[in-house]
């Protein structure tokens, strides 16, 4: 271990509280609250970090004190009243058990939730502006809103401290409710609590100091806080410097975890939680600039993905802990891997922002590459050896036959891979291919590598047949040959490019484009970006309401900026009837989806992308001789429990990834995890 | 006639046996003085050759018929043949035939000795005088033979043989192999260290006068005499040789050849040493006149070879001795020693890390932490290695158990300081005797029952050589402990597994200390498939971090750590169980595939119920 | 059926491109008018005509340009003159444009020394004269290899104490460490601060402008320093994040012994992509990126690599770039000052030969 | 040659026990390499004022015989004290360590006292020659550059880290060295009015992570030939800065 990673295991104490690393995951709401109450999901999930080896993890991003910021529509924790504080007390000693702290992020939301869910009451906020991502119109708060939230985070503080936790911190960070007073961008009253950026800071004021009363003198309260909103109308670099510096010099925080940028509409949101189209620990040096000129420990998360870059915040004086929270959903055991010195096998973020993007549709979180996360009851984090040895072989090597080999290999089996192509990835290859996207090809590296390292026999460059797989007299085959791409069955459909096709052979396409876009996913937004960088007039009909529908919002607006950068051109509400050829060009009929009108494109080049349909060849010349004849139970698949037919004669078959059906990355992980953890 | 020939020629050679041992005499008395026991000495003499000895000697049981044949042939024929004097044996026949028996068995004993290098001399026995000797002592044993069975003249002819053979035995004495018996005796009975044979450990190192005017050990008369006297005892058995780690890993060190280099300093222009050298070193150093210093830097101090000695010669001491000369005087101990040592001048620890880090491996554990004043039952002893991620790990397993078995514990903190075992080693004694002075002093204030640590060096350094610094602890190997809190049943563990474990002795516990049984007791309970390298318990192999070797870190063909994972592969474990820090930095050190390391405290830990 | 074309549709609603894009929905016009119609607003420059006192900024300007620790220099001169003071910079001879990088960089007056060679003891001397003609309230001085010691001999000229290698300035405070970093000092900025380099911001508000102070005319100095020549280095033995000129392989090298052998001729210090580090090529000390080394190159080649984000944030600070790679797309031709799109096999064999 | 080191209090950075500066160790190695290789007849002493605090007399063991401690009281200034030494012992060189480390560390003291004695100082050498009645000092600079000064003599020299490495710790000539103790002169500092606080590391500025895009120029598909003589050409503007 180099000596600045050693920095990242120098313990740290706050307020008598000692953490025994530099590690931290900061706050996130993954949607694993249920009736507002973190239960054995979300504890079990904090826990599998502590195991880990994590310092410091806070759970309850976004956690609700008052009744009009409602937990429910993000599936969160509400502290709102004492019925939570068994929840918090068991959740702490599970946490505890495994040596790490635990802390949980307070917050009164303002404008910046809906009125429309748990308890339909008006949102608050300094004054009435609308907030562009939630589109709430929020009440201007009177004194008497005031005191009762003031008084509401002072009750969550103390249920905090009776819970067990080791802290919390009040997020005045993505344009929650105390950066709303703080934002001139939001706050334009005229009474005490607005006007100079002191006024600005009154409420918060008040909200720390009622909290210091409620919990106590011995208990630990930071704040998240941004370090530049980052626009014309918002705070300044310098701003928040001033507010840092001066809560801390009224002593009002035990630390202050900066981010970057704030959240109030969807590229703002993009921002601070950069995806792979950022450099790598874009805002350290607004961390930087802030720990500069406070006393107290700063907290910083943000793109921070690599152990040697955490190592360097640290060790440089940057920041006093780093968060690594997406890191750690993507792979909790980090601290731990790094003091066994097994820093190769750390499972990196990729930034592909997955996780974030799925609760903006009100789902849970979840890794695109590591099914684990989130699902710690039934799904191993640390793959257990198998009692028996089998004989098992994948056919595909994209991400499902690669994680599917990983755990056959982990069980202790013997796998033998095959691949067609010369390298593994299958599909990440050519999505990788898209200019800001190349980071998703970690995951395929990560795999590959484990896989060697485990041992696998790897047979590259081998289309496998029925008699191949055979050959290896397996005792299970696992199918993963994935998808190819869907011309689509319009008449005219042999005219047409697919974007597959483009990225992968990388056909360089001049002229003008009809990009034809039926899937929404960032396939053909990408391939959108790959033409018109190369020079093409790229225009982009869609049948949704918007290009790219389909992905995240922490992803969408990159793709949006980059076209609008571009000038590719996005129609939205059109279906594609037809292509043909006139003359030495293409003619594209394309039908409102609305009005029903028609109307023709002249192009040259007409690319579509209707996703993909399954290769099954390999599977349906085996499913015959399969003692389970192909079939893979469903209950025991999503119980994860083990699937019939152990033990009989003759092999077992089945199918994983888009070789079932074309869906994403997880699926095809997930699919592979879930099935082979019980070989 | 033949008879009185006989007798004359035992009563000459016995008078040049008495010239040379005068001659050798004088060569020892170019050493310093030591005060030596004599009386004690000679009377302990044949327990320490018949017992002590002979156990070492036994553990080659081919090597100790030939020697009881040869040593006992030869000692008893002409012992008995001395005895002529007395009338009435003179003229005894059974006396005669006695004699015969006694020379036959030598005989024996010469065929023997021959048959050791012949056809194929092993690599670690030497050649040159070593091959003459069967000659002498078969010419001896033969001739005295036909002088007692045969009559008349072949008889006297015998008496020439003998003559013939006796004389060049006798010749030997100054300048060949025949030296070691006359000072194998001598030395059983001046030996420097005569607590060793009470079955004692005596491994510590004794203090040097710092005010002296040399420091250790500069010219070859800075040895005690008894220490020259020692060299002088070795037979170039090559034990040595085959159980030293350095040597296997090719690095120039051959601890046979490095006592022979010392005796040769002390003799100018005798025969030449016949044996394999230092590897890759041609010619003679400067140290001493004969040595290169990278020879006295590539020991590990793993007293592999002083347990593997049947002359019961101390390697390490002398080691140790032109190291403090190396280091005190010139500074020059190699690689990185000069760092680290200004490293634990300054900062009290080999890292030179601020001491309040000694703590940061076990934060959030809340420890006790004892105060000047305050008493508690067990001390437990963190070392140098607590700065170390890995061996954090350990420690916090082993709080875990401590814990578990409720035992009333503490430590000492940023008030610990390293315990000095690597100055030492390295030589630097002053440095030592300061670590040593501040920790005892320390230590007096505060008062505990015990100190468990899990530092093998610690626990030799704080168990056998600060008590001459005035501190006397009772010190408990971690191992121990934990198989006290097993058999007493104050932790249960869950049911032993089926993992194919070999365990490692480190040389500080096992060969320093003599505890080999407690650790593989504790690993009996944890695994049904404890399985034994070719080497274990005192003839254990260095992990090669001892002695400060991977500081000066001199170079050889391979590197020890590999060397010892190789063996433990062989024996198809898949987890190699250490108690030491040292071994397991070494042997996790180890590149590519390999069996698993953890520490015994670890297993355990893991193993709680 | 419509047949549509809605970038043509779109372009001919174009009113004007420039300063912003116009659109107007009722004009069909098709050509685009360019006329700038909105004046750009010239930049404010601020002068401080009658400054409340003067602070100095002792630059080094070697090379004749402002370094990073210049501008740092008079960044925190800058901020102890706060609005109405004027910063004083005293400065080696620098070419004509140089005076907008000292307003730029927030200097209100240069002050020019004139020491064509090495002679540290006539600045000194200068600079005393300067201090005594002017009465600054603060100097402060690049804590760097020469302007340290000039610092220092500033220092010992004017009896005055030196506040060393300053970390943190405020107009009403500066700390530095001492005791072997073991405590921090605080006290108000004393007369001669000497402060650490990337430790205080440079300044980056409107330029001010910088008028030019008579040079100080000092007795000749005793001239102990007889002689002086800066001599060549061995690249390839500088630690990499010191290098000012770095060569850097990436996966589109083959020839590795040809590179370090370029390197070596050329006299640059070698540096690798970590594709070329994980493959074992060159030594992982060699990796230069968010997970290597940060350089602080003047200077950076590029042989075969992408521009990886990851790759870039290791040359975040290096003002040129050339970079060598095959394919034009390549992030880091659009970082380059200079790209050449060719193989860099071939190109490295060129360079070799020339040198 | 007669040759004096400065040493001074020096503290470890980690845990605060005396130890000796490592800058003005590798000064004593300097000056004993001068005496071997080139000038034979040299004397080299140490010089202190202050305390015979340990980390001084520690020097003795790196190769130092002979140590001039002039007492005076820790808070003394020591200018005046060493000037008068260095009156009496007439020195054609004197060697320091460009900063101390354990003090004020402000590293102003050779300078105060080559003002007080009109002699040339130069700053952080790594070699030193004689050059006739001169010295020839090898200075480091930033980034692996050197230059080469003639300084006339007596001067004073201060050392760079970059100089070859300090002798080795010998305990016995740090027990047997000499030290000539003597009084110095009593020279109250005026107190300073510094706040003294454990040190917090600040960090380095860092930049914002947004690559600026230098619109450069461009080549396309040029010879090897073409293209490595524009390499040299961008190169060269850049050499020497
Ligand atoms: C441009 C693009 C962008 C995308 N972006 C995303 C995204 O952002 N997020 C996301 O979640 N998903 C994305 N996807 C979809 C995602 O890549 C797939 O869902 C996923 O790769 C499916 O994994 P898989 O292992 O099931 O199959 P594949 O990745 O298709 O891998 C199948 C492998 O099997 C091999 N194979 C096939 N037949 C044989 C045979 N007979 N013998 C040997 N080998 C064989 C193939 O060569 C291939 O390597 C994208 C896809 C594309 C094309
Ligand atoms: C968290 C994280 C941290 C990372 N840290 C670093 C880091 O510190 N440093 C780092 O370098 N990378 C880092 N990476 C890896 C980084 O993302 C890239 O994978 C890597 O920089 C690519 O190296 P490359 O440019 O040499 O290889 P490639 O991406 O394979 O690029 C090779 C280039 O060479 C060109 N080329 C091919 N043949 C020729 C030829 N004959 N002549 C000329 N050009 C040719 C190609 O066009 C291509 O542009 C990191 C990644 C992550 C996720
Ligand atoms: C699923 C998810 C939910 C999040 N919810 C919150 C939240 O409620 N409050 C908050 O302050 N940050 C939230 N964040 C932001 C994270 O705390 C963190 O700032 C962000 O992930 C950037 O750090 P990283 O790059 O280390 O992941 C969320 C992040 C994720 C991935
Ligand atoms: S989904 Fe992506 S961004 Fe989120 S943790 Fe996993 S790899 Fe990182
Ligand atoms: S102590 Fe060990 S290393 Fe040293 S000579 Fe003896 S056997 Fe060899
Ligand atoms: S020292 Fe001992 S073991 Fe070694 S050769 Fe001599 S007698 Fe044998």
């Amino acid at each position: 271990m180099s000596a600045s990673t050693d920095a990242l295991f120098r313990p740290l104490t706050l307020r008598g509280l000692t953490i025994r690393n530099r590690l931290m995951s900061t706050s996130h709401a993954p949607g694993y609250g249920r009736d507002g109450k973190p239960q054995e999901r979300y504890q079990l999930y904090h826990a599998e970090k502590a195991k880990g080896g994590i310092g410091l993890t806070m759970f309850g991003g976004s956690s609700s004190v008052s009744l009009d910021s409602p937990a429910a529509p993000w599936n969160q924790v509400s502290v709102a009243d004492d019925s939570v504080i068994p929840y918090f007390q068991q959740f702490a000693d599970r946490v505890h058990a495994h040596g790490a702290a635990l802390m949980i992020q307070l917050t009164h939301m303002g404008r910046r939730t809906r009125w429309d869910t748990e308890h339909w009451l008006p949102t608050i906020s300094a004054s009435p502006l609308r907030e562009p991502a939630s589109r709430s119109i929020p009440r201007e708060m009177s004194q008497d809103d005031i005191d009762r939230v003031v008084h509401d985070f002072a009750e969550a503080a103390r249920r905090a401290r009776e819970g067990g936790m080791d802290g919390c911190e009040i997020s005045a960070a993505h344009g929650h409710l105390v950066d709303q007073f703080w934002s001139p961008s939001v706050n334009r009253r005229t009474d005490g609590y607005g006007g100079s950026l002191l006024n600005r800071m009154r409420f918060g004021f008040e909200v720390l100091a009622a909290m210091r009363a409620a919990a106590g003198d011995d208990f630990v309260i930071g704040m998240r806080m941004s370090g530049d909103e980052l626009f014309d109308e918002g705070l300044s670099g310098e701003d928040c410097v001033t507010i840092a510096a001066e809560h801390t010099r009224r002593g009002l925080v035990d630390f202050v975890n900066v981010m970057g940028g704030q959240a109030r509409d969807h590229m703002a949101h993009a921002v601070s939680l950069p995806n792979m189209a950022f450099p790598v620990a874009p805002f350290l040096y607004l961390a930087s600039a802030i720990r500069r000129e406070v006393e107290v420990p700063v907290f910083h998360a943000q793109r921070i993905t690599d152990f040697a870059t955490a190592a360097r915040a640290v060790a440089e004086g940057h920041v006093d802990m780093v968060a690594m929270t997406r890191a750690h959903i993507a792979d909790p055991y980090i601290g731990r891997k790094l003091l066994e010195g097994r820093a190769d096998d750390i499972r990196q973020c990729v930034g592909a922002g997955y996780c974030i993007d799925r609760i903006y549709t009100g789902a849970d979180a979840l890794c695109i590459q590591n099914a684990a996360t989130g699902r710690e009851a039934t799904m191993p984090h640390v793959i257990a050896k198998a009692a028996t040895a089998r004989r098992i072989v994948v056919v595909g090597g994209g991400p499902g036959g690669l994680e599917a080999a990983r755990v056959c290999a982990e069980r202790g089996h013997h796998v033998v891979l095959f691949e067609r192509e010369s390298a593994l990835g299958g599909q990440i290859n050519i999505a990788a291919k898209a200019g800001w996207r190349e980071a998703l090809s970690g995951i395929p590296r990560w795999l590959a590598a484990q896989v060697r390292k485990l041992g696998v026999d790897i047979r590259l460059g081998v289309a496998a047949d029925a008699a191949l797989v055979l050959a290896e007299r397996p005792d299970i085959v696992v199918v993963a040959t994935g998808g190819a791409a869907n011309p689509g069955l319009m008449p005219g459909a042999d005219l047409v490019t697919t974007t597959q096709a483009v990225l992968h052979q990388g056909i360089d396409l001049s002229g003008s484009v009809l990009l034809y876009d039926a899937m929404g996913q960032h396939n053909a937004a990408s391939c959108a970006e790959y033409l018109a960088t190369r020079g093409a007039l790229v225009e982009l009909a869609t049948p949704d309401r918007m290009a790219a529908e389909e992905v995240g919002t922490t992803n969408q607006p990159v793709h949006l900026r980059n076209m609008y950068k571009l000038g590719v051109i996005v129609t939205p509400n059109l279906d594609i009837v037809a292509v043909r050829r006139e003359a030495n060009r293409l003619v594209a009929v394309l039908r409102n989806t609305m009005d029903m009108v028609e109307e023709e494109r002249v192009v040259d080049h007409v690319v579509v992308d209707f996703g993909t349909l399954p290769v099954d060849a390999v599977f349906t010349d085996l499913k015959d001789g399969a003692v389970n004849r192909g079939q893979t139970d469903a209950a025991a698949l999503i119980a994860g429990q083990p699937q019939p037919h152990q033990g009989e004669a003759g092999y077992r078959l089945y199918r994983i990834g888009d070789a079932a059906a074309g869906r994403n990355i997880h699926a095809a992980i997930y699919d592979a995890l879930r099935l082979c953890k019980d070989f | 006639m033949a008879f009185g020939a006989l007798v004359l020629l035992a009563w000459l050679l016995l008078a040049g046996v008495a010239v040379q041992v005068g001659r050798l005499g004088l060569r020892w008395r170019r050493g310093a003085g030591a005060s030596v026991d004599w009386l004690g000495g000679l009377r302990a003499l044949p327990r320490r050759y018949l017992v002590d000895v002979h156990a070492v000697v036994a553990r080659k049981p081919a090597s100790s018929v030939m020697h009881q044949a040869i040593a006992g042939g030869l000692l008893a024929a002409t012992g008995l043949l001395l005895l002529a004097a007395i009338p009435a044996l003179f003229a005894a026949a059974l006396y005669w035939l006695l004699i015969a028996l006694a020379f036959a068995v030598a005989l024996v004993g010469a065929v023997l000795v021959r048959r050791r290098r012949v056809p194929v001399k092993p690599a670690s026995l030497s050649a040159g005088a070593f091959l003459t000797l069967p000659a002498y002592l078969g010419a001896y044993a033969a001739g005295g033979l036909i002088a007692t069975l045969l009559p008349g003249v072949p008889g006297l002819l015998g008496v020439a043989l003998a003559a013939f053979g006796g004389i060049g035995l006798v010749a030997q004495i100054t300048g060949g192999p025949m030296r070691h018996a006359v000072a194998g005796a001598l030395h059983l009975a001046a030996h420097p260290r005569p607590a060793r044979f009470a079955g004692g450990a005596a491994s510590d190192l004794v203090p040097l006068d710092l005010d002296a005017a040399r420091l250790g050990v500069g010219t070859i008369g800075d040895f005690a005499w008894n220490r020259l006297l020692g060299f002088d005892a070795c037979i170039q058995c090559g034990r040595c040789e085959e159980a030293c780690p350095a040597f296997a890993a090719g690095q120039p060190l051959n601890p046979k050849a490095l006592i022979q280099d010392f005796c040769a300093a002390n003799r100018k222009g005798g025969t030449a040493y016949a044996g394999s050298p230092h590897p890759g070193i041609a010619s003679p150093g400067p140290v001493l006149g004969v040595l290169h210093a990278e020879t006295l830097w590539s020991c590990t101090t793993c007293r592999a070879c002083v347990a593997a000695c049947p002359m019961m010669i101390e390697h390490v001491d002398a080691v140790i001795d032109i190291r403090r000369n190396l280091t005190l005087e010139h500074g020059a101990a190699p690689g990185k020693a000069d760092a680290v040592l200004a490293a634990l001048r300054y900062a009290g620890n080999t890292g030179g890390l601020a001491p309040a880090q000694r703590l940061d491996f076990a934060a959030g554990l809340k420890l006790r932490v004892l105060a000047p004043g305050e008493a508690v039952d067990t001390l437990l002893w963190l070392g140098d290695g607590a700065f170390d991620r890995r061996y954090g790990a350990t420690l916090r397993a082993l709080i875990g158990i401590m814990r578990a078995a409720k035992l009333d514990f503490a430590v000492l903190g940023p008030a610990e300081r390293d315990c000095g075992d690597l100055a030492r080693r390295l030589g630097d004694e002053a440095g030592f005797a300061a670590q040593a002075t501040v920790n005892v002093a320390m230590l007096g204030t505060m008062s505990f029952t015990r100190i468990v640590t899990a530092d093998p060096h610690a626990l030799h350094v704080l168990r056998q050589e600060y008590p001459a610094f005035g501190g006397h602890y009772t010190v408990v190997h971690h191992t121990a402990l934990i198989d006290e809190l097993i058999t007493t049943n104050r932790i249960t563990l869950g049911p032993a597994t089926d993992t194919v474990i070999t365990y490692h002795d480190p040389c500080y516990l096992g060969r320093y200390n003599g505890e080999t049984a407690a650790p593989r007791r504790v690993l009996a309970r944890l695994t049904g498939q404890a399985v034994e390298m070719a080497r274990a318990r005192e003839a254990s192999f260095c992990c090669g971090g001892g002695g400060g070797a991977p500081v000066t870190d001199i170079p050889g063909k391979q590197r020890i750590p590999d060397l010892r994972m190789e063996q433990a592969r062989e024996t198809g474990a898949s987890l190699v169980a250490v108690a030491c820090p040292g071994c397991t930095a070494m042997l996790e050190g180890v590149i590519g595939p390999r069996p698993l390391v953890r520490d015994i405290a670890e297993l355990v830990h893991e193993a709680l119920q | 059926m419509i047949r549509r074309d809605p970038r043509a549709e779109r372009d001919a609603m174009v009113v004007s491109r420039t300063p912003r894009l116009r659109l107007d929905r009722t004009h069909r016009g098709g050509a685009s008018l360019t006329r700038a119609d909105a004046p750009v607003a010239a930049p404010t420059i601020i002068h401080i005509a009658e400054p409340a006192f003067l602070v100095f900024a002792v630059i080094e300007a070697a090379g004749g340009a402002l370094n990073r620790h210049d501008r740092q220099v008079i960044g925190a001169a800058r901020t102890l003159a706060g609005r109405d003071a004027a910063v004083v910079v005293l400065t080696p001879h620098l070419p004509s444009q140089a005076p907008d990088a000292i307003g730029t960089a927030g200097g209100d007056r240069t002050i020019t020394l004139p020491t064509p060679t090495y002679d540290p003891e006539r600045s000194a001397a200068l600079i005393a004269q300067a201090i005594t003609d002017h009465a600054p309230r603060h100097v402060v001085f690049p804590e760097s290899a020469d302007g340290g010691d000039l610092a220092r001999r500033v220092a010992a000229l004017t009896e005055a104490d030196l506040f060393a290698g300053a970390e943190s300035l405020t107009p009403t405070q500066a700390i530095r460490p001492a005791q072997a970093g073991r405590v921090e000092l605080r006290a108000t900025p004393p007369r001669l601060i000497s402060i650490a380099p990337d430790r205080i911001a440079p300044y980056h508000g409107a330029p001010h402008a910088a008028d030019p102070l008579p040079t100080p005319a000092a007795a000749a100095t005793p001239g102990g320093i007889r002689a002086a020549t800066t001599l060549a280095v061995d690249a390839a033995t500088i630690p990499l994040d010191q290098a000012p000129l770095v060569i850097a392989a990436g996966n589109g090298v083959t020839d590795f012994a040809g590179f370090l052998d370029l390197a070596r001729a050329l006299g640059a210090t070698p540096g690798a992509s970590r594709v070329v580090c994980d493959a074992g090529a060159l030594p992982r000390a060699l990796q230069v990126g968010a997970s290597g080394t940060v350089l602080n190159a003047e200077c950076y080649i590029a042989l075969g690599i992408s521009g990886a984000p990851q790759h870039l944030q290791g040359i975040g600070t290096v003002e040129h770039i050339v970079a060598i790679n095959t394919d034009l797309h390549a992030a880091i031709i659009a970082r380059a000052g200079l790209a050449i799109i060719a193989d860099a096999q071939d190109v490295m064999q060129a360079l070799r030969a020339m040198l | 040659m007669n040759i004096i080191v400065l040493l001074s209090a020096g503290r470890d950075p980690q845990s605060g026990t005396p130890r000796p500066v490592p800058v003005e160790l590798q000064a004593i190695a300097l000056a004993l390499a001068l005496a071997t290789h080139l000038a034979p007849t040299t004397t080299i002493t140490g010089l202190h004022a202050g305390e015979p605090d340990p980390s001084v007399l520690d020097a003795l063991g790196h190769g130092l015989t002979t140590l001039t401690l002039l007492r005076t009281n820790p808070a003394d200034d020591p200018l005046a004290t060493l000037a008068a030494e260095i009156d009496r012992a007439r020195p054609d060189l004197i060697l320091a360590g460009r900063r101390g480390r354990g003090g004020t560390d402000s590293g102003l003291l050779p300078y105060r006292l080559a003002r007080a004695r009109a002699m040339p100082i130069a700053a952080d050498a790594i070699a030193i020659e004689p050059d006739g009645n001169d010295l020839a000092i090898l200075q480091s600079l930033p980034r692996g550059a050197r230059r080469r000064l003639t300084l006339a003599r007596p001067a004073i020299v201060t050392i760079h880290e970059a100089a070859p490495p300090a002798r080795t710790f010998a305990f016995r000539a740090r027990r047997s060295g000499t030290i000539h103790e003597k009084p110095g002169i009593p020279a109250p500092s005026p107190t300073d009015n510094h706040e003294i606080r454990p040190y917090r590391q600040r960090p380095r500025l860092i930049a914002e992570t947004t690559q600026p895009t230098t619109a450069g120029h461009l080549m396309l598909a040029p010879t090897p030939e073409t293209a490595a003589a524009a390499v040299l050409a961008y190169v060269e503007q850049f050499r020497g800065r």
